[in-house]
């Protein structure tokens, strides 16, 4: 599968507001996390990848073709929007149906395509009830069902999992799973950085309209070198061990936490550092319980590169 | 590029959506006030035993200047401009917008449901006075042609003013509020002033289409401009709502919808 | 005053679907957690114990006052933050928190005073004197949170405090939320369907599915309770190391975790030997701890599957 | 001087006991309403029919000046003084604008913003929560139908010297315009808890008060029968008015009925505001 999205030096403001400067993206299959504080030019990049909003320099092409009042690109995109949007005296039922229909499939299928939508999302036996008596976890599960129904190639989903509950969450991220295993791309925005954790290891970060990360969170953290890593390992003789460790020039800071029987050491040169470990481990009689990255997480890139 | 079953999908919806809305309801009854005051007045004249009020008149002075210098507007108004700002006051334009489904056809879809809507609210009411006041002689021929031309020529203005309303509702933030100004602000002034303000009025072609001629006023300078004839003033009507839709739609399609308030 | 809430055999419906079905509970200080999935039934018992609705039958006490009874002298100590975002147009953060401030009893200059100080606390100084209706769902989350904790409440409800937050903000607020615990004059009950908010934040669990309250639990217990699986992550390629532990039975879920049940008498220095032998290191080796989203599976899926 | 640390800090003072726990909603009301936009303009047109009377009860205390002879002769008496200046039709199109727009949107707005939780959330009953709206719409009604009248007569004091206003005829003047004020205020709160769009309630506020107007015109010119006046709101204020203060009648019909009507709706009005309030889930 080729590029599915290209954009090149986007650039979007309306008023004195800036959305975005400057963006040049190449997205192509597997979930990709998109993340951001709010009002930092996410929302504005997701619009104009949905053609609610025409850049003012650069231009953007899914598939090679351009989004902007190109309504025919839809065939092959499914999107779930980020608000609490529904139509007023319609039942779920009536909503999946008519968006489905707007595919312009035969009478058959775009029932069956609507059942089956609303049946991942567990909403078949209240699709008779109207929207409004819909909880707001049920009205977001609504809105994700409206996306999946043409089996789109691409997924742009508005935190899609806002105001899920957990059981459901945790169904929703196996289908997304699913859904890149068949080869299909789908772009995750959410706030909730352990959700991405769960369901990709590739992330945008867009900040004061600019991407600041694009790619493994792994790769990124790894180029954070103004944050040398973190290991936290707990075991019986940490002294001894941070004895043994200290000899090469491995290591920038040592911490002890005796109330935990725990040293943590900070290093720029991880994959080194933990040869040195193991060896040091299997070599010693030290009995190791645990050993653990405490900022090798989405959470600490995020803090690190946005700096709150 | 025009799917004409995503129109019918669109026409569906919205027909039946709109006909459980609470707007809907009000505006039924409101159409049968007429109606009803006709009744009630000589319902407490057979009390009185008085001549009863002839249904003809009560039906030219009373029923005309309401269904075609008010009901038709208003309502044409409220649902026309409501065709787009309701999807945007909701956010639900975006369900819209991120389907495969070209502009024309959700506006054309649309309109027809809200128009077809409208039509319906209207019809109920003109047709039931109508009858009611000509019950005597209803089955003459004269009658039924004037009860067919009088749905007629409702249903096209109906056409005209929902297709203005909706050029208002895509283009100018206080449609609504505009739409007023123009119905009981120009299109009231236009009658007295000489003929040429007038022929940029609805309403100007609108009464060569009914069969009963609503009375105007004389003008200022009490010149009165011949009417059109029926043919010229239909024409013209459905050229205007062809015009009016038009430009919604190359609006609509030019315009960005920030449906949210912060980026 | 040990018990904050006392339910007993509460009942509740939306005309056939009960939605809080013979509900009992007794809450000490501190912080609770209230989780289900959707329909649960949460909101509604939250609405019950604050009387915007009348239970159909049961009882209950919340600070000592009957919730049916003395409903006001009982909201006089209790503050509630909303799911929905309800705001009031036309005001500034200032005016609409004094306002609420003032409808609790506060005497106007009072309320002023205190609306300034609770907004610095949230965190919306530079924007206090915007109207509310320009405000982010993040902000309004803050200035909900001010508002609802300006008379200085005993008991605080909280449904969906951090919906809607970026991190960062979504951090701060978790740590407002412990701070105002930790200073122990006001116990807090958060609904909410981040699991991960809810171990950050709260001493205690209750889970509720279909309107019935089926766990009820501390998070420290939770989390002690071990389980013999080992998480481990190699630097390298993990079959070599694998083929060393064809005894014990392990699976490998995605990225790299490998998921291992060995015996509690098992030394672990046997695991680190065979990684050196087969020339690669240990990234990650971590006992697991039941989190709260397994506690959380267990018990809906007991209870029947959703 | 110990530091301020970081932190949560609890609220030293102590809750009022008062019984009256809306009257926030009252005095904030109050200030949001004249905040609005041309709120000044609105309350200067209204306030300038109360000029108009005190100018002519200046006139009618100098028989030397020949101006406003019609309207002077009007307000001859004290109880035609009341009568004309509470009934006369401009305020009664004054009372209705500044209803709906004092008014039209203090429910609508909490339901379409569903904060109507925000109020119950706090020590503050239903009851409480729909007196303190009552109260913003009855102050401004009442600034501009119970304060000019009460002027009135003060001034006609100084410019007459004259006590004759017996207690009867004082009480009757605060009365009539708290009931007409009541009546305004409950079918506009009504109606603004009937639907949470504003306009809405404002097209249905207008086409109901000229729709009375219209069909009581239309019906009378019809029948000739002063019946139908009991169908238009202005024309009920102006009867219940002269039967109160014992002056000419405006139509050959029982005075009393209108006043009948007017308590008879304020109460329905209030009943059907009850029964949505109640329905509103929070």
């Amino acid at each position: 599968m080729g590029v599915v999205i290209k954009g090149e030096n986007l650039s979007k403001w309306y008023g004195n507001v800036l959305g975005l400067s400057e963006i040049s993206v190449e997205i192509s299959g597997g979930i990709q996390g998109l993340l951001g504080p709010n009002g930092a030019g996410k929302s504005t990049f997701l619009k104009i990848l949905t053609g609610q909003l025409k850049p003012n320099i650069g231009e953007i092409t899914i598939f090679g073709e351009p989004v902007f009042n190109n309504h025919e690109i839809f065939h092959r995109i499914g999107y779930c929007p980020e608000f609490d949007a529904y139509y007023r005296e319609v039942t779920g039922w009536e909503f999946i149906r008519f968006k489905s229909a707007l595919f312009g499939y035969n009478k058959k299928e775009t029932d069956d395509r609507a059942l089956k939508a609303l049946d991942k999302v567990g909403l078949t036996d209240s699709k008779e009830r109207k929207i409004s008596e819909y909880s707001l976890g049920m009205r977001q599960r609504l809105k994700f069902a409206s996306s999946i129904i043409n089996d789109s190639d691409l997924l742009i989903l508005d935190e899609p999992l806002r105001g899920v509950d957990p059981l459901w969450r945790i169904k929703i991220i196996k289908m997304l799973k699913e859904f890149e295993a068949e080869g299909r791309t789908i772009i995750v925005s959410s706030h909730i950085l352990a959700e991405i954790e769960a369901m990709t290891n590739n992330v945008i970060l867009i900040h004061q309209g600019k991407i600041f990360a694009h790619g493994d969170i792994q790769e990124i953290r790894d180029l954070i070198g103004s944050h040398p890593h973190r290991i936290s390992v707990v075991c019986d003789d940490t002294r001894g061990l941070a004895k043994k460790m200290i000899s090469d020039d491995l290591l920038r800071n040592i911490q002890f936490m005796d109330s935990e029987q725990k040293v943590i050491f900070e290093t720029d040169k991880r994959d080194r550092f933990f040869d040195t470990l193991t060896a040091t481990i299997s070599g010693s009689g030290i009995s190791v319980s645990e050993i653990t990255s405490p900022d090798d997480n989405l959470q600490s890139v995020f803090d690190y590169l946005i700096g709150r | 590029m025009v799917n004409k079953n995503k129109i019918k999908t669109i026409y569906n919806f919205f027909v039946k959506k709109l006909l459980r809305a609470k707007k809907t309801k009000f505006f039924i009854l409101f159409s049968i006030t007429p109606l009803l005051i006709f009744l009630l007045i000589n319902g407490i004249k057979l009390l009185y035993n008085d001549n009863l009020l002839a249904g003809h008149d009560f039906f030219k002075n009373g029923g005309m200047p309401f269904f075609f210098q008010f009901y038709i507007q208003l309502v044409s108004l409220l649902f026309g401009a409501a065709v787009l700002s309701d999807e945007i006051d909701s956010k639900t334009l975006i369900y819209l917008n991120t389907s495969p489904i070209s502009k024309f056809s959700i506006l054309s879809g649309k309109l027809a449901a809200y128009l077809s809507v409208t039509f319906i609210i209207y019809a109920i009411g003109s047709s039931l006075l109508y009858v009611t006041t000509h019950f005597n002689g209803i089955l003459t021929k004269k009658n039924l042609l004037a009860l067919l031309q009088l749905e007629f020529a409702g249903l096209i203005a109906i056409i005209a003013y929902s297709s203005l309303f909706l050029l208002f509702g895509v283009s100018l933030k206080k449609s609504t509020i505009i739409g007023l100004v123009y119905i009981f602000g120009w299109e009231t002034i236009a009658q007295i002033l000489p003929g040429t303000a007038q022929k940029i009025t609805l309403f100007f072609y609108l009464n060569s289409l009914t069969p009963i001629r609503i009375p105007k006023e004389k003008g200022i300078l009490n010149i009165s401009i011949s009417q059109p004839g029926f043919a010229e003033a239909l024409i013209s009507l459905l050229l205007f709502s062809a015009i009016f839709f038009a430009a919604s739609v190359y609006i609509f399609k030019k315009r960005e919808y920030l449906l949210a308030d912060h980026t | 005053m040990e018990t904050t809430i006392e339910l007993n055999g509460l009942n509740f419906s939306y005309g056939n679907i009960k939605a809080v079905d013979d509900v009992s509970l007794i809450t000490k200080k501190g912080i609770y957690g209230l989780l289900g999935p959707n329909g649960a039934g949460k909101t509604t018992l939250m609405k019950l114990i604050l009387g915007f609705l009348k239970a159909r039958s049961g009882n209950g006490k919340v600070l000592g006052f009957g919730i049916e009874e003395n409903t006001r002298e009982l909201r006089e100590k209790v503050g509630y933050m909303s799911e929905s975002d309800s705001l009031i147009p036309g005001m500034d953060a200032v005016d609409f928190t004094s306002y609420l401030g003032r409808l609790s009893g506060m005497p106007k200059q009072e309320a002023i005073k205190r609306a300034h100080e609770v907004l610095y606390y949230v965190g919306l100084e530079e924007s206090r004197y915007r109207m509310i209706e320009t405000y982010s769902s993040g902000m309004m989350q803050r200035l909900k949170l001010a508002s609802s904790i300006v008379h200085d409440p005993v008991l605080l409800f909280l449904d969906e405090p951090t919906s809607g937050m970026d991190p960062g903000s979504r951090k701060e607020m978790i740590e407002l939320i412990n701070d105002i615990s930790k200073k122990g004059t006001m116990s807090i009950i958060i609904s909410s369907h981040i699991l991960t908010d809810i171990e950050a934040t709260c001493e205690d669990v209750i889970i509720m599915d279909k309107g019935k309250i089926i766990a009820n639990e501390k998070i420290s217990v939770i989390a002690s309770k071990e389980v013999d699986i080992f998480e481990i992550k190699l630097g390298g390629d993990s079959s070599a190391f694998l083929k060393k532990f064809e005894r014990f039975k392990y699976e490998e879920a995605d990225r790299g975790m490998i998921r291992m049940q060995l015996p509690s008498d098992f030394s672990t220095k046997e695991i680190f030997d065979a990684a050196l032998r087969s020339g690669t290191h240990i990234k990650h080796f971590l006992k697991r701890r039941s989190t709260l989203e397994d506690t959380f599976m267990n018990a809906i899926g007991e209870n029947g599957a959703n | 001087m110990p530091i301020r640390e970081e932190g949560y800090y609890n609220w030293e003072g102590t809750l009022s006991k008062s019984k009256i726990k809306w009257f926030p909603i009252f005095t904030t009301g109050i200030k949001s309403v004249y905040k609005k936009r041309f709120s000044k303009l609105l309350f200067a047109t209204a306030s300038s029919l109360f000029f108009v009377f005190l100018i002519a009860l200046y006139v009618s205390s100098k028989p030397e000046l020949k101006m406003m002879s019609r309207l002077v002769k009007m307000i001859s008496s004290d109880a035609l003084l009341f009568r004309t200046y509470y009934t006369n039709g401009f305020l009664v199109f004054m009372c209705a604008m500044i209803s709906v727009f004092a008014g039209s949107e203090l429910i609508s707005n909490d339901l379409k913003h569903k904060s109507i939780s925000l109020y119950l959330a706090r020590p503050l009953s239903k009851l409480d929560y729909i007196t303190g709206k009552f109260s913003i719409i009855l102050f401004y009604l009442m600034m501009f139908t119970l304060l000019p009248g009460l002027l009135l007569v003060i001034f006609k004091v100084i410019f007459t010297g004259d006590f004759s206003a017996g207690l009867a005829l004082l009480v009757k003047s605060i009365t009539f315009p708290v009931v007409i004020s009541l009546f305004w205020a409950s079918l506009m709160l009504m109606l603004s808890s009937l639907s949470e769009n504003g306009r809405f309630v404002k097209i249905i506020f207008f086409v109901a008060f000229f729709l009375s107007q219209m069909i009581a015109g239309m019906f009378w010119g019809i029948f000739r029968n002063d019946n139908f006046m009991y169908i238009s709101i202005e024309k009920n204020i102006q009867q219940f008015g002269s039967f109160v203060f014992g002056t000419p009648l405006e139509f050959r019909a029982p005075g009393w009925i209108s006043g009948a009507i007017l308590l008879g709706l304020t109460a329905l009005f209030l009943l059907i505001l009850a029964y949505r309030l109640r329905k509103v889930e929070v």
